[in-house]
């Protein structure tokens, strides 16, 4: 069985869209606990293929047994064998927690929302686990198309903000095509490892050079990389809570890998570090990056659009460590990949509990929440303390190898605004903490306190969160066993 | 806005025109494309595929899991279509006064609210919007859309020998029955088929085509690799995926068929169902 | 040197985050909910005495928990300097969580659960921070400090709860991410280890002196704990804390981990050797003896007993990093014995003030004269330990006032020499007059004028206890000053 | 000069599907209807599969179906050089799919909006939000 891995891991979830899909016409109840074997299964695969990676090497599995280049194949290696199981078990346990939210929220349309969701989840499975540029493309499309249609289901404005998503994606995804053809206009393939073979006479090329610039820029349009940002903070803000967090931490995350693949294995960093020597300016561009995320977060009154704006610093983080050009800052953008979904996860699944007693999400809701809703507030403060990066979560490591990279490239600058948007976000979630902490004001003795009743979210809403919480201390923890036998691995030998 | 997108707009061009210079000229037979693989797929796909449309063999069985993908896209945007705008009946608001139409006189009554017609297969419900199909239109598209259809199958049915295929017999097909509700109204076209009818099959076409891939690998091969259906239909390998295309070509039918439908549908009516946006 | 590897520093640590399930699950129980603080706090104080005689024996205990990368890992090191300080801290954790008792319950305070949680969370990672082997140990569980401690601060939850919090972290944390973090990471991109050593890390790698100042002036400032001028605001701040969070945290285990850390970045980073011959261990010295005086002058003026008490520390820390800067044995002995000294004596104050707020709700020195005749054993204590910090017999103060003296002639610094006596008579100006007005005085407030009642015996038992051991370590400072030159001896080798 | 107007000529796929594909954008950057923006959308998405349809084209070749596949002639030799270049239309096949995917989610999405502000001009509807 653990040889046909990498096709369970897409097909089983896609396979169960087209089931939940008629459940939804059937009966409803069978909808929820289809998805969560389905993803139960991708998760196990990609568990799997980890194992299997970290044994055996990397992997290539042949569609419709035609052999790369001829057909299209998945090559699994340490990079995706790492990224995979984030993203199923992210997308697993957000989907077990969105049970009690989708029922609240669209109560006749839980049918169409899971069939969504799983195939969400199987287009970014498919996008990272493809060795196929074009095939990556069109797992884009499902990913970003079903990603449309979870985000446009929220508040009023939400259709107008995911029609701008889709003005963007769809942009991003074209220039991204684009490239692709560039690169088979004068390679004449698409496979990813077999570009990179033929590419290396032609890298003074324009064509390469264009190629390189327009499939760079519609990812970062994709991953809504400073200035690109714009989409963002409305796309995820407006829409309903299932569905942005399981698109906040996974998609933009996804993005970065598909960057970071294009980087080393269709590119190679010989040509983006040494052919082009473009570096230093993607790396400032990422301290701008940071920097306006970090001041418009500062910005929000709101906790839901506050965390978006972490997200658009988060991935100028990753950006910024991937263009580096050295070992430590390219560990410390592929660790922040995993460390950043399960943050983002971790606070956007309080956003959701949140939401789903108290209807709302702006500061003024939050009144008293610490009293209210102390076990989500709790796991609030672990996901806040990571992503601010407090020791021993897991936030805090990959800001080390970050900040080590920065420090080993002589950029200061981004070692500066990594320190300030660290800065930065102790003040924003400290802010929302005294919220929820202060206020209601006692009178000034403190002693008398109005009994405030607890109305926690319920257990399939708190389990889930808390699985998030304990392994954002757990892979703290277990940074070096990561780092040594995986992500090592990720980067080239002969890499600084 | 107009400045900020006129200079991207020309810096994105002159990049493109930049790159531009390094490109093969156009129809050039020794360019890098038309040299590395395409050589490999016309040459050697009869005897690997016994399929004599290139394009086709390629689509569905050299790259059939970016096609497999490619109709799930059209099944997913046609559940996003319907997640998006479908206004379910809970939160429909029925109007106040319903019209019904005696089919064969054409004699219409207005029901108000509280009143219910009994079932009869004599009266069709219409919209307040509803204005009587032009008679020559209407005929004249049901003479033509048997034929259509009849057409929509040969095209996927013929898609190994000739232009065409499940995609664009689906579409098609797809088409026939939209052109029902073009001519009619919504009403007519949802009668024929029914939205848990179209909901069931996109799912059912797409199905048919991922099902046949995991097929292959519940017969000890890779996904997609048709050539083990050689034993369950009892030929040669090289026809098991000849046989396997078609398959997977009436699956893409089948979605692609529903899909639009489905699509048409919603949009129409903006989830209502009802004539009239 | 002989090392052991030995779970219990983990042991030690871990012991007071295991019963917080328990403090939660008790929480409707309080008495059996404080029988699991006092069995935490016992099973620390035992883990830790266990160790010691091993320690005296001149060997060290290590446990590594994990290695992230080569030089850095969660790793224990149990030596005579962490030893000394985890002991000082275990001990008074038990006597403080006794007047705790007697404190939140005198003043029937809300979350109770909640401040025995978080104080188990805070006493763990003190423990962390004095047997961390690294920087990178050090730094995680100073960081899980400020953190924990901040509930604690915060405790009433009202405005100026809030006001003074925002200080806390802005100081606190503010500093660390901004000062200590790039001075660690840019010591590993030197070092390639954050491993103190007897020599420091430092010694012996390309640092320009330039980059060494701006390095160690960030460490300095970054642990922004010991209140080193101009980091010390948010002490008096932190001040709005239930009164036995002021005095363990404020006087003993916040104040004195950043003041550790001082001392291992001097000793274990940089190395005596390196700042002595880059003159940095003198910038240091200046600094401190800028604090000491203007901290004692500030103390002068102050009214509120426990602001006054808190610019007192702010002083009184100073001596410490002073010492152990001036680089010369003697010096070193008295600034590492003055963490055991000054704890004892400073918490016995911050538990005299808390008594008299339990008793009678007065806050301010002004309002305190006549009050000995109410409180008498209260302001007894109250007078011992002000004699312990002015460094006045018959206190332990007294010894570590000396080995400090003795170290700036042996380091041929008198001017340090004069710094010192005369913040003793700053010290002795703010101090006395207290105890002199408070049983000499005819007392204003009428309600003085009863016969003695005292605070709950909760509050004063464990004060008289720890004055009792000020006075006793005079007679006998053992194991602290075998311990404190057992260290000196392993940095310096005299 | 002879040598740019040749190369301007031979390379003419090129500049119709860049000149193309930047109408496009710049109605999607710069064009106030949110339907006129698809619309835009379209073009830049149509542009693309013109530029690799173009990629494929081989001079003397036809399309890519080969005559007598089966059947008595069959076993003739294929030469490469005869068909054109299969794979670009194999990929725009599945780009076209997908144009006609993200075309019916935008106008499900601008039906939304419509139905929400009862306007599709932007600037609208920008105004009618921050009223609120």
């Amino acid at each position: 069985m653990s040889e046909q891995y990498p096709a369970l891991l897409v097909i089983v979830p896609l396979l169960s869209a087209l089931v939940v899909s008629v459940a939804g016409w059937v009966n409803k109840r069978w909808c929820f606990p289809i998805a969560v074997a389905a993803l139960s299964v991708s998760a196990w695969s990609s568990v799997g293929l980890l194992f299997r990676v970290l044994n055996e090497g990397v992997i290539v599995y042949k569609l419709g047994g035609w052999s790369p280049p001829m057909g299209i194949a998945y090559y699994i290696d340490y990079l995706n064998g790492l990224v995979l199981p984030v993203v199923s078990i992210v997308a697993l346990l957000n989907l077990i927690s969105s049970k009690r939210t989708v029922e609240q929220q669209f109560p006749d349309k839980t049918g169409p929302f899971y069939t969504l969701y799983v195939l969400m989840v199987t287009g970014l499975l498919g996008i990272v686990v493809t060795g196929d540029a074009f095939n990556l493309y069109v797992l884009l499309e499902i990913a970003s198309l079903t990603g449309y249609g979870l985000l446009a289901m929220g508040e009023e404005r939400a259709p107008l903000a995911t029609l701008n998503y889709l003005y963007m994606g769809t942009i991003g995804a074209c220039f991204y095509l684009l490239g692709i053809g560039y690169l088979y206009i004068v390679t004449g393939s698409l496979n990813m490892v077999d570009i990179a073979r033929l590419l290396p006479p032609l890298y003074q090329s324009k064509a390469v050079l264009a190629a390189f610039i327009i499939c760079m820029v519609g990812v970062w349009l994709k991953m809504a990389f400073f200035p690109l940002h714009a989409w963002l903070p409305n796309a995820y803000t407006f829409a309903n809570s299932a569905s942005s967090s399981l698109i906040a931490p996974l998609v933009t995350k996804v993005m970065v890998y598909v960057m970071i693949r294009l980087m080393l294995t269709i590119f190679t960093p010989k040509f983006v570090f040494n052919t082009l020597a473009v570096h230093d300016a993607v790396v400032w561009l990422a301290v701008i990056a940071i920097a306006m995320g970090a001041v418009l977060a500062l910005k929000e009154r709101n906790l839901k659009k506050m965390l978006t704006y972490i997200v658009v610093a988060e991935v100028g983080y990753m950006v910024g460590g991937a263009w580096l050009g050295n070992r430590a800052g390219l560990t410390g953008a592929v660790l922040h990949i995993v460390n950043d979904a399960l943050m983002t996860l971790c606070v956007f699944l309080v956003v959701g509990n949140i939401v789903y007693k108290i209807k709302g999400y702006a500061f003024g809701d939050l009144k008293g929440l610490f009293a209210k809703m102390p076990f989500t507030m709790g796991a609030f403060v672990i996901g806040a303390l990571s992503i601010i990066g407090v020791p021993p979560t897991c936030g805090f490591f990959s800001k080390w190898y970050l900040i080590l990279g920065a420090i080993q490239a002589h950029q200061y600058g981004f070692m500066v605004a990594l320190l300030f948007s660290s800065l930065i976000n102790v003040v924003l979630f400290f802010r929302v903490f005294e919220i929820g902490f202060y206020e209601p004001f006692s009178d000034h003795e403190g002693h008398e306190h109005h009994p405030a009743v607890m109305a926690e979210a319920p257990l399939t809403m708190l389990v889930p969160l808390y699985v998030v919480a304990i392994s954002l201390i757990l892979v703290g923890l277990y940074t070096g066993d990561i780092v040594n036998h995986i992500v090592q691995f990720v980067i080239p030998k002969g890499f600084m | 806005m107009k400045i900020i997108g006129l200079i991207i707009t020309v810096v994105t061009g002159a990049l493109l025109i930049y790159a531009a210079a390094d490109f093969p000229a156009w129809s050039d037979p020794a360019s890098p494309a038309s040299t590395y693989l395409s050589p490999h797929f016309i040459e050697k796909t009869m005897e690997e595929t016994s399929v004599p449309n290139i394009v086709t063999a390629v689509l569905a069985d050299y790259r059939g899991f970016d096609t497999m993908f490619e109709t799930t896209v059209i099944f997913s945007a046609g559940v996003v279509c319907f997640f998006l705008l479908r206004i379910s009946r809970r939160e429909e608001e029925e109007p106040e006064t319903r019209y019904y139409r005696h089919v064969l006189t054409g004699v219409t009554i207005q029901l108000k609210e509280g009143y219910k017609m009994p079932p009869s297969a004599d009266f069709e419900r219409i919209d307040a919007v509803w204005t009587p199909p032009d008679l020559i239109i209407k005929t004249g598209c049901r003479i033509l859309i048997p034929f259509v259809q009849l057409f929509a199958l040969y095209v996927i049915a013929h898609g190994h020998h000739s232009p065409g295929g499940g995609f664009q017999g689906g579409v098609i097909l797809g088409a026939s029955v939209i052109l029902l509700a073009i001519s009619h109204d919504l009403r007519t076209a949802v009668r024929r088929m029914s939205e848990k009818l179209i909901g069931i099959l996109c799912a059912v076409g797409v199905f048919i085509y991922a099902g046949t891939g995991a097929l292959c690998l519940l017969l000890k091969q890779n996904f997609l690799d048709y050539s083990a259906l050689a034993g369950v239909l009892h030929v040669d390998p090289i026809t098991a995926r000849s046989h396997g295309i078609l398959i997977v070509e009436i699956g893409v039918g089948i979605a692609v068929l529903a899909t639009m439908i489905w699509i048409y549908n919603n949009i129409s009516s903006a989830g209502r169902y009802r004539q009239g946006l | 040197m002989e090392t052991i590897t030995s779970i219990r520093p983990l042991l030690a640590v871990l012991v007071s985050l295991l019963i917080i399930p328990l403090v939660v699950v008790s929480s409707r129980s309080p008495n059996v909910r404080e029988t699991w603080t006092f069995v935490a706090a016992v099973a620390k104080f035992l883990i830790v005495l266990s160790m010691l005689p091993a320690i005296l024996r001149g060997t060290e205990i290590v446990y590594t928990v994990v290695q992230f990368m080569p030089g850095a890992a969660i790793k224990f090191r149990v030596d005579a300097l962490g030893m000394l300080f985890a002991l000082v801290s275990s001990s008074l954790w038990i006597i403080t969580s006794a007047y705790s008792i007697g404190y939140m319950r005198g003043l029937k305070e809300h979350g109770q659960t909640r401040y025995f949680c978080f104080f188990a969370i805070c006493l763990s990672a003190t423990i962390g921070a004095a047997f961390s082997a690294n920087l990178l140990t050090l730094y995680l569980f100073y960081e899980i400090l400020s953190l924990a401690t901040y509930p604690l601060v915060t405790h009433h939850q009202d405005l100026e709860a809030r006001s003074s919090g925002r200080k806390y972290l802005l100081y606190v944390v503010g500093a660390s991410i901004g000062l200590v973090l790039p001075a660690m990471l840019i010591c590993y991109n030197l070092a390639g280890t954050l491993e103190f050593s007897k020599n420091g890390i430092l010694a012996g790698t390309a640092a320009s002196p330039s980059l060494l100042f701006i390095l160690l002036f960030m460490f300095v400032f970054g642990f922004a704990k010991s209140a080193i001028m101009p980091m010390h605001s948010w002490l008096p701040a932190a001040m709005v804390a239930p009164t036995p969070v002021s005095a363990l945290l404020h006087a003993v285990a916040v104040v004195k981990v950043g003041v550790f850390s001082i001392v291992r970045i001097l000793t274990g980073v940089f190395g005596i050797q390196l700042l002595s011959s880059s003159h940095l261990g003198m910038a240091v010295c200046c600094v401190a003896a800028f604090t000491i005086l203007v901290g004692s002058f500030i103390a002068l003026s102050q009214d509120g007993l426990k602001r006054l008490l808190a610019f007192s520390t702010i002083a009184q820390l100073s001596y410490i990093v002073l010492g152990v800067a001036l680089l010369s044995p003697k010096g070193m002995t008295g600034g590492m014995l003055h963490i055991a000294m000054h704890a004892f004596g400073k918490i016995t104050l911050f538990f005299c003030a808390g008594a008299i707020f339990v008793a009678t709700g007065k806050k301010n020195i002004s309002e305190m004269i006549g009050i000995g005749r109410r409180m008498p054993v209260t302001m007894a204590a109250f007078f011992i330990a002000s004699l312990s910090i002015i460094g006045m017999p018959p206190c332990g103060g007294f010894i570590s006032k000396w080995y400090l003296a003795l170290g700036t002639l042996q380091a041929h610094q008198i001017g340090f020499l004069v710094v010192l006596l005369f913040s003793s008579l700053l010290n002795a100006c703010y101090f006395i007059p207290i105890t002199y007005k408070a049983f000499f005085c005819r007392p204003e407030d009428a309600m003085f004028e009863n016969k003695v009642q005292e605070a709950p015996v909760f509050c004063v038992v464990p004060l008289v206890i720890t004055a009792t051991i000020s006075v006793i370590l005079l007679f006998y400072p053992q194991p602290f000053l075998r311990l404190a030159r057992m260290m000196v001896q392993s940095i310096t080798g005299v | 000069m002879t040598d740019l107007i040749s190369m301007v000529v031979a390379k003419y796929n090129y500049w119709i599907y860049i000149t193309l594909m930047m109408i496009g954008l710049y109605a999607m950057i710069a064009k106030n209807n949110l339907v006129k923006k698809i619309v835009g959308m379209n073009i830049f998405q149509t542009a693309i599969i013109l530029f690799y349809v173009s990629i494929g084209v081989k001079k003397g070749a036809t399309i890519p179906i080969l005559e007598h596949g089966h059947g008595p002639n069959a076993h003739h030799v294929v030469h490469a050089v005869d068909y054109i270049n299969p794979l670009p239309h194999v990929l725009m096949l599945t780009a076209i799919v997908v144009g006609v995917a993200t075309l019916g989610v935008a106008l499900a999405l601008a039906i939304r909006i419509y139905n929400n502000y009862n306007t599709l001009e932007e600037d609208e509807i920008l105004a009618q939000v921050r009223e609120k």
